[in-house]
């Protein structure tokens, strides 16, 4: 399978992974430093293959929204590092997202929402407006598992199968939202099922292996880039972190973690690009380098930018109604 | 200049539609139930003349009738999207809150979110309870919604074209008890109405009514009746409860020295609050010139029933109205 | 299969469809000569199959909420025809339901909701009673086809299958709500696969056909009574008015009206019972008259009763906050 | 009488919550995450104490878990659930107001809806927009709901109790940013507190400050700062917005002659007018003898961002308050 695919994909997708991973570490080192707000990081280290692996298939124009916990792998779907960072440390000088919401809507990036799940009805909406321009833009919602449940995720499936819409639902499946194992929120073992109800067809796939995402999505994005209509897939993979850093995490069996952690898709899939000799050691090494300075200079460049002021924000709201 | 033409409220409302989508491209309509003619239908006709990319019937799923609208206007369209009672404002609030009203703002209107949410008011009407929400209060509260709710064919007409010609999210409220009842003599030319300028209704010096939508109709039956004894009733219609005009207001509560706030809502945390507390804002030596406290009318904290004759008796009448500013002489 | 049901219970529910639909008729009555407000009636003649069946598998003390449309139906389970037109023409001392929306405590009648679907989640929450209080009640919501697609609904199915509580849903499919036809605003050409998202069963059945309503919904009822958990039918049927009188019903294609209504539940019911001798034609006619009297002795003995006046409703109400 | 004890906020709910249950088997409790242990946990203990039927975590259904209340409590249970944050009260809002505050009204009373709604404010804490909302003014507007707002332990828990035992629907809302920060002294044994008794928390003559939850303790801080300048503010802490204890509020201002409403919701259409026009109700004459006009300090209407410092500031400030009091004089 890895033959076929295009070699500049594979190591797209290789540099797309490891910026998330070094992305979702140095959010850690930023929040502790006081350059962005002191939030409780949610890390989302070991979930990029799910991300990466789709927007290899995506267009600019194409339009996405992930997790809050999966917002450092957005460089995938071409947001620059620099925007990342600025809009991580408030000095985005468009708006102030920051924390977990980003936007770049030149990268058809739609923001997500606190609330959750309303935002794929908003995907929805972009999927909607695709169709109508007699375009062939497509829309992905990514999603937690326990947010799957939410009636605003239902509710975008009936308008995504009623009128045929460009659009994947992506259940990112990491085994829990919070405390809550997916086990007990579901009745149904494959989550890809949920789209039976809906008529349309559903997928499960290793979340962890970054080339079999790529595939899956491939095969459903083109269908719907063909005007043929949504699809899910349910990814699985593992939250390895505490819903939020410093959490308990009490409602794990023992054990879990250290099982899931050996499937980790990012060594996983460096083994596989050195068998297949895509990549070498050296290249790895480089790669590795390279990235960590773009984000320290990213770093430095948007510390140079000015942090979002009160009077600012209020100016930049026009006027109170 | 045209002649003018005679209307409608529901046929001013499907004008100003099609004269916008005629204009441009890039409007679509979304609601359920807007293709086919009910009592409810303001949008007759309009797949016939612009196609089913045009305007489509949805699933009853009003979360997403409204979502869809704020992910549409991200990507480029410009949704008028309807909810087919504004009883079904909780439903998608969310959506109308945070999504229509808050998130833009913080992405500091880096980009446009050009969405009108038609959804008319049933309230008085015997809908009952679950379909007689007055809900303004509701959207009124959140950043970033204009609110806007003609009472006339005219103002229905010229206000909704300017809706849907801005930029960010209006809520427009018609109300479902005016659609078919009052004709009325409008230009056959095109004609806009800004948002934030009420309108007098009716002049007067004794005492203002402030009041807003179907509501207007019963201020000026009753200010008609008060005429006969003395009182002359000056009756603002706000038209936009978002922007509020609350120098007109004042200007004229300045001149009266009397005022009272109707409308069709519930009384508790109702509009009528914040317009008193804009209006002291606004003019805080006012209130002591008053000659008599302020009054409002509106629906009682209770339920509206699913009973047509007890749920109008709940709504401010004619003879209420009446009955409440005389005894404010 | 007929001769399998108990002779009480096909008396039971023939008696329960010609009473719903002598009272659809009276309704339309009532309305024109001012006894109950002069609303726009819904009609559901020729739905009764739908509640009668199911409810002759419900007891006393079972849950049920139904649509506005088939309150006409609402003597099936249990509640009087006193009770009904008390409600109806405004006159119930309990509260002032009326119009559409009916309740019976008693009998475990929910109220239903004029916002389409927010009821199902009430049912669903009388399941989940039923269920923490140790007791084999059941719950049944049954619901148009167009309602089915509210969030509500969905909502309500997350919960019963996640926590297997006692209830049925029902989709009453009469192939229309308003002036959209169900294979606009579903992708599904089976409306009970949409149960298989959420993973319980689901089943489609004449829902013209008593007796396969009866007995489907026998095992589905049995089923949750026993705590297995959920279960949904489509019970197909046909909405032979318009939305509401009055309405120019534009949207139905050209006899399929009148093909439908050679399916109408009551008449065919009739010819099998007369066919197994269940009735005579004599009975029948005596039962016709029964019923007839009894619903003018319901509305005269409603007529003595005070119809709601406003300072009562203001007193029921306790005290505004 | 045992002897006091020293708790926090979440603690004073936690006990609240577990007393009322040991006493009534009924009471069951649901909602996301209610079982492990969070920052926005009140429940720990109570599976271990009750077991799975009294104790559930749910999917992530907000509309769900309130409408689902509605219905136990039609058959029997007396339900307290959980939103996680109060700006989730949108999303449920159609089961709020309809389901819980309306119909019960109209059927009525003809069956009892012991329903609490227990959902923390998450306002000014860094939380980001969306989970910031502080909502009152939505649930205060329906027909039936009460509404309760504790700012100290001893509060929460004796208003815990007293809207666990009614038998009619109760928001209750605690204020995520109190949980864990204020330990206070409150009695070990039982006590209740009455819903519509606000609370003087600082006697004072100059002015008068009407507020309620977090603001509270802000508020206490200024009039601390108010008094080293002179000037002695009487805090009221409303406690229970509906029922508004207005006769507390009249008499105060009556005393002081100066008024100032300060919450945390966005101003428009926020709680601050609703207090105003009940004020003019109950006591028409009193605004012409105030030394100074009323004003209201609120977040602006203007959506809270996803920006921890900047949200911080958008909510009124001890300076703020401090600035805006002195203007007053
Ligand atoms: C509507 C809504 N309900 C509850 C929450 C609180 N909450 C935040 S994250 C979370 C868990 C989400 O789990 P999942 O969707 O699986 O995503 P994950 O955290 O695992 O990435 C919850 C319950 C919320 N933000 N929005
Ligand atoms: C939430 C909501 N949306 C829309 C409506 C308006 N409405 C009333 S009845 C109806 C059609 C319902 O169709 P269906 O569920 O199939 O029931 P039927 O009328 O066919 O019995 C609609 C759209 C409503 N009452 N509630
Ligand atoms: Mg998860
Ligand atoms: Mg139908």
């Amino acid at each position: 399978m890895i033959e076929q695919v295009p070699k500049d994909i594979l190591q797209k997708m290789y540099r797309d992974m490891v910026t998330g991973r070094k992305l979702d570490e140095f959010f850690l080192k930023l929040a502790a430093s006081g350059d962005s707000d002191k939030d409780v990081p949610h890390r989302g280290a070991g979930e990029e293959a799910v991300v990466v692996g789709i927007c290899a298939n995506l267009r600019k124009d194409d339009y996405i929204k992930v997790t809050t916990r999966t917002r450092h792998c957005l460089t995938a779907k071409g947001m620059s590092i620099k925007d990342v960072l600025a809009t991580k440390s408030y000095r985005d000088q468009r708006g102030v997202g920051g924390h977990c919401n980003y936007y770049d809507h030149e990268y058809g990036i739609i923001p997500y929402s606190g609330t959750l799940g309303e935002d794929v009805m908003v995907a929805t909406g972009a999927a909607l407006a695709a169709k109508l321009r007699n375009t062939d833009r497509v829309a992905v919602a990514i999603y937690g598992d326990a947010s799957g449940n939410r009636p605003s995720i239902h509710s975008s499936m009936v308008f995504a199968s009623a009128w045929k819409l460009p659009i994947i639902f992506v259940i990112q499946n990491n085994q829990y939202g919070m405390g809550t194992s997916v086990r007990k929120s579901y009745a149904i073992e494959d989550l890809s099922d949920r789209a039976k109800g809906f008529g349309f067809p559903g997928k499960t796939v290793d979340g962890n292996d970054v080339l079999e995402v790529y595939e899956v999505s491939k095969a459903f994005i083109e269908r719907a880039r063909e005007g043929n209509g949504p699809a899910l897939i349910a990814a699985e993979t593992y939250r390895l972190y505490g819903h939020y850093e410093g959490e308990g995490q009490k409602y794990r069996p023992e054990g879990e973690a250290e099982e899931w952690s050996k499937k980790d898709p990012l060594p996983r899939y460096t083994k596989q690009l050195l068998d297949m000799n895509v990549l070498t050691k050296s290249d790895i090494e480089k790669l590795d380098h390279e990235i960590e300075a773009e984000i320290e200079e990213s770093m430095n460049f948007a510390r140079s930018l000015p942090k979002w002021k009160i009077e600012d924000y209020h100016k930049n709201c026009i006027a109170e109604l | 200049m045209a002649a003018n033409q005679s209307v409608t409220y529901v046929e001013a409302i499907n004008q100003a539609i099609k004269e916008e989508m005629r204009r441009d491209e890039d409007i679509a309509v979304w609601g359920v139930d807007v293709i086919g003619d009910f009592e409810v239908t303001t949008t007759l006709g309009i797949l016939e003349e612009f196609g089913e990319h045009r305007i489509m019937d949805t699933p009853i799923t009003e979360e997403g009738i409204v979502g869809l609208a704020a992910g549409a206007a991200f990507a480029g369209l410009r949704p008028i999207v309807t909810l087919m009672h504004a009883s079904f404002v909780p439903l998608a609030l969310d959506a109308l809150f945070l999504k229509l009203g808050c998130n833009y703002q913080e992405w500091g209107y880096a980009f446009q979110l050009p969405v009108v949410v038609m959804t008319p008011v049933s309230s008085g009407i015997g809908m009952g309870a679950d379909l007689a929400l007055s809900p303004e209060a509701l959207v009124v509260h959140s950043p970033g919604l204009k609110v806007v709710m003609p009472s006339t064919p005219y103002d229905a007409k010229g206000l909704l074209k300017t809706c849907i010609r801005d930029d960010y999210p209006v809520i427009f409220m018609p109300h479902l008890g005016l659609y078919n009842d009052n004709k009325q003599e409008i230009p056959a030319d095109e004609y806009t109405i800004p948002l934030g300028k009420a309108d007098i209704k009716r002049k007067g010096a004794d005492i203002t009514i402030v009041t807003y939508s179907r509501m207007v109709l019963t201020a000026l039956e009753a200010s008609n009746r008060l005429s006969e004894e003395g009182i002359e009733a000056e009756v603002i219609d706000l038209r936009s409860l978002v922007p509020l005009d609350i120098d007109m207001i004042a200007a004229s509560v300045k001149k009266t020295g009397r005022l009272i706030i109707v409308h069709e809502a519930y009384k508790r945390g109702g509009f009528a609050g914040e317009i008193l507390f804009r209006l002291i804002e606004k003019a805080p030596e006012l209130i002591k010139t008053l000659k008599h406290d302020i009054k409002r009318l509106t629906a009682p904290n209770i339920s509206l029933p699913h009973t047509a004759y007890l749920e109008k008796q709940m709504i401010p009448q004619v003879e209420d109205i009446f009955r409440t500013v005389k005894e404010m002489f």
